[in-house]
């Protein structure tokens, strides 16, 4: 484990979360790299739908796309229906899996992206906005968040919901209108967080190998709940290994 | 006014600098991705408002320097839907329908900043977002081919332009080839845009350059790298720079293509023959 | 059940087929024009109710005597939507949402037939009919090539069918070709329907006949022909002698494509290519 | 004239009311070999929509459609957008004129196409529906109806409107929420009927050639209104009648 980086840990942990014979809505740098990793090693019928309306791509090694709008995220693609009609297939609930990063996330899995401070039309930073992360928040059938682990990004509170989770527990998100869907994990560099059933409140489901509660807690601006049975992360094999870095040989994403 | 493609794709790059170079100001630009394009218009002063649902020119380059300027500054007002909401705007409009019903943004603070309304489903009761209609004045557009009809053809991912083209009042559109009907006619299922959508066509080969048209060249991502290197050195004032040598000074969208050289966009042509070759 | 194509185009006769076999009763027929797939459904007692803009073979034939037969008395409830509602049904299914705004059928007598209702637009108060998402329970189409991941290519005009197969619970494809992945991966913008939404694909070459299918084989018209000329003569019962010859005795979609004869499959081939070739 | 049939006349009168640089929603049968006509004669650049999904097909000499849905109506189109797409086109407003035919209708044009007698679910006649033709009605810019002129098709008030023109006439059509549109002309095989502009009831606009308005008005179930000044048609070219024999040399819809 000492040659492992953290985004390494991130990804292959991340990547094992998805399953075969599934949709996945992945978001570009990590998430798409992870859900490359997941076809490539354990889940070869993992249909990959990324928001420039691009279905069933395979990301070449090498040639990891820097947004969700151009060739290397459309190639070899099974359809291209565009990018309303591909949001509408999981409006329609037809993708399993929204798989995504956070700038900024609260104890309910919320998530923000679009501005620091608390006036939206002055705010103390201007971050680049949802894209399609508040759709994917919104609309499939569970969304798993991956983020490093920072205290500045765990917060109590966002100042902005841009994607939506829980939002302040409970039966909230269905109470809004929402059909089904939420936040089910969030994989970071540290564990797993997952959220208690009933105050939808993070918890924590895991630690990777080396680190302890304790660590997590110091990590994270708020206070996390422990799931009844903590469990440790498998380390990356040498085989998830050398796949991810083939996958990425630049280490654009990777560091 | 509504620009299609979407980020660094089909971005219709000639008709935006035109826009320039016309000195427009106060516009209100609405495009579901904002690239440099949105930068362009900011420093230039044309764009007062940006209704988007992201801006930044990729991941590997971070938030943009020039929105954090022009943005927390109160300057440009940034109206933010999120992607699939400011699509069904276009849709709505396209449909010629003054809203779509959607789950999208529900429970989110998103739905206060462009005032999206709530409203029941007149069978179940049950609660859904009402997304208005965007209908833009102007559309500006790129495409692969187009016939003298103003029939467009668009290869690859289509993103959002069939739905601008039917939304706006009036369509503007470069192509990077202009063919008989007789080609339109041989693949009809590859139309995306009618003629009769169309208000003007211009041929613009490398139309959207430095951005990408899929099959035809890639985005030139050494110029995103150099052209961020000089606003984390200058900030605006090296975005001004930029206009000036490329949007104010050539003359002709040719003047405009000899400055990366033939070389260079030979180089972006293989690259895209490859990713999307056999 | 929605059943795809449209008239006696693409309709998934060897599916149609299939159900007649299994002596189905009692079932909803939604086809936005229905054809003599919709007169073999009420004359076997297959359908109780049939959801449609429109019931006939073809203007040559007039009005249909089965159709009349059933409807006018109260065998077969026929519930009549305009083409553009009733595909506005399939369409809202099919983005998910229990209904769509739309400005059709506003102030007939088909509003009250299906029992639409209006709703006001929330920014300005504009009346508007609600078109309800209908969501089907399986979903019946064919289409000219799929691979073995479900992904469905249509050729020529596309109809509803990519509506209907997102709008339906089950959807059951037939397919006149099964090809390898990689062909949808050379020609991904063909694909209009995405395997994840198929639930099982057949292969039956020759799948709607005698209807069309573009491209590959025109319409029998002769055999529509000899069909009406048949009820003109002895009513429903024609049409039950004509079940029992084409869809109950012979026991494979080979020996029901035998009774027409490889010299008017291969003529209606010819004919096809004619009509859509250079 | 002695030579010239009921239905052609119908036709050649019908395809003059069509100009150039339009956009034509055109039902099968007489409406299309009428539409056909015109792009041949004076309109090259009148674009067809069909509505089996279909828009600026070249219909071929011979080779008539008998249906929206088939390859003789889809023949060298420019686009194939699919049923749905078509019709919101004309719902957005793209489509000038509808040309359509239509089994009953009354002095203020609403057609019938779908039950004569007065119970919808026990109707006396069942007829085959509206099809596209109520969307048509109630889409396009302008709608021109082509009909035989037979007194049991013109009646006072229809059994049922499946499509609606100026229903009871005045602001009905506005006020019932269609936003423009209303059926202009009615081209019959004795004449041409307008409306007048106030009460929107149905009135003489022009005879043709040796019919008289009393001959219209015994055709007719109701009393028509008659236009300030009245015009005779003016008799099919030979011209017109080569190139419209030539577009059905057998005959199908020309009788």
């Amino acid at each position: 484990m000492t040659d492992v980086t953290a985004s390494e840990l991130l990804a292959v942990v991340a990547a094992r979360e998805l399953r075969d014979d599934t949709t996945v809505f992945a978001g570009v740098g990590v998430p798409l790299l992870a859900a490359a990793l997941a076809r490539q090693r354990h889940a070869p019928r993992l249909t990959l739908v990324i928001e420039g309306g691009i279905i069933g791509p395979e990301i070449a090694p090498g040639r990891l796309p820097i947004s969700t709008n151009e060739m290397r995220a459309g190639r070899r693609a099974t359809m291209l229906p565009g990018i309303t009609d591909a949001f509408l297939l999981a409006q329609r609930g037809f993708v399993d899996v929204g798989f995504m990063g956070g700038a900024q996330i609260d104890r309910h899995g919320n998530v923000n992206t679009s501005v620091l401070g608390t006036d939206y039309w002055h705010p103390k930073v201007r971050l680049p906005g949802t894209g399609g992360a508040n759709d994917i928040a919104s609309l499939c059938r569970e969304v798993i968040i991956v983020t490093p682990h920072e205290r500045r990004r765990f917060v109590e509170r966002v100042d902005f919901v841009t994607s939506p989770a829980w939002l302040h527990g409970d039966g909230a998100r269905r109470a809004a209108g929402l059909l089904f869907g939420g936040v089910s994990r969030v994989v970071t560099t540290l564990g797993i967080l997952g959220f208690d059933p009933d105050s939808r409140r993070m918890r924590i489901d895991a630690v990777h190998p080396g680190v302890s509660v304790a660590t997590i807690r110091e990590h994270t601006g708020f206070e996390l709940l422990e799931a009844p049975r903590l469990a440790v992360t498998v380390p990356p094999s040498e085989d998830e290994l050398a796949m991810l870095r083939a996958l990425d040989p630049e280490r654009r994403f990777l560091g | 006014m509504a620009v299609g493609g979407c980020l660094f794709s089909r971005t219709p790059m000639a008709l935006v600098r035109e826009l320039l170079r016309q000195r427009r100001h106060g516009l209100t630009l609405a495009r579901n991705l904002t690239c440099t394009e949105g930068e362009f218009l900011m420093v230039a002063g044309a764009a007062a408002r940006i209704v988007t649902a992201w801006m930044s020119i990729g991941l590997p380059w971070g938030v943009s320097k020039i929105l954090r300027h022009f943005v927390e500054s109160g300057r440009v007002a940034l109206e933010e839907w999120s992607h699939l909401a400011l699509g069904l705007r276009f849709r709505a409009a396209a449909m010629g329908v003054p809203f779509l019903p959607t789950l999208t943004m529900l429970g989110s603070d998103l739905m206060d900043v462009g005032g999206m309304k709530r409203l029941q489903d007149p069978y179940t009761g049950a609660t859904l977002a009402a997304v208005p209609a965007l209908f833009p004045d102007v559309a500006l557009l790129h495409v692969h081919r187009a016939d003298v009809f103003g029939n467009c053809q668009i290869d690859g991912y289509p993103h959002m332009d069939a739905d601008i083209a039917r939304a706006a009042t009036t369509v503007l559109v470069t192509t990077e080839e202009i063919v008989g009907v007789e080609e339109t006619r041989r693949r009809p299922e590859r139309t995306v845009i009618p003629g009769f959508v169309v208000d003007a066509l211009v041929l613009a080969p490398f139309g959207a350059f430095p951005h990408e048209c899929y099959g035809l060249y890639e985005a030139d991502f050494d110029h995103f790298a150099d052209y961020t290197r000089a606003i984390d050195a200058r900030g605006p004032a090296a975005v001004a720079d930029y206009l000036e040598r490329y949007a104010y000074a050539p003359p002709t969208w040719g003047d405009y293509l000899d400055l990366f050289g033939g070389e260079r966009l030979a180089l972006q042509q293989r690259r895209a023959r490859e990713l999307t070759g056999e």
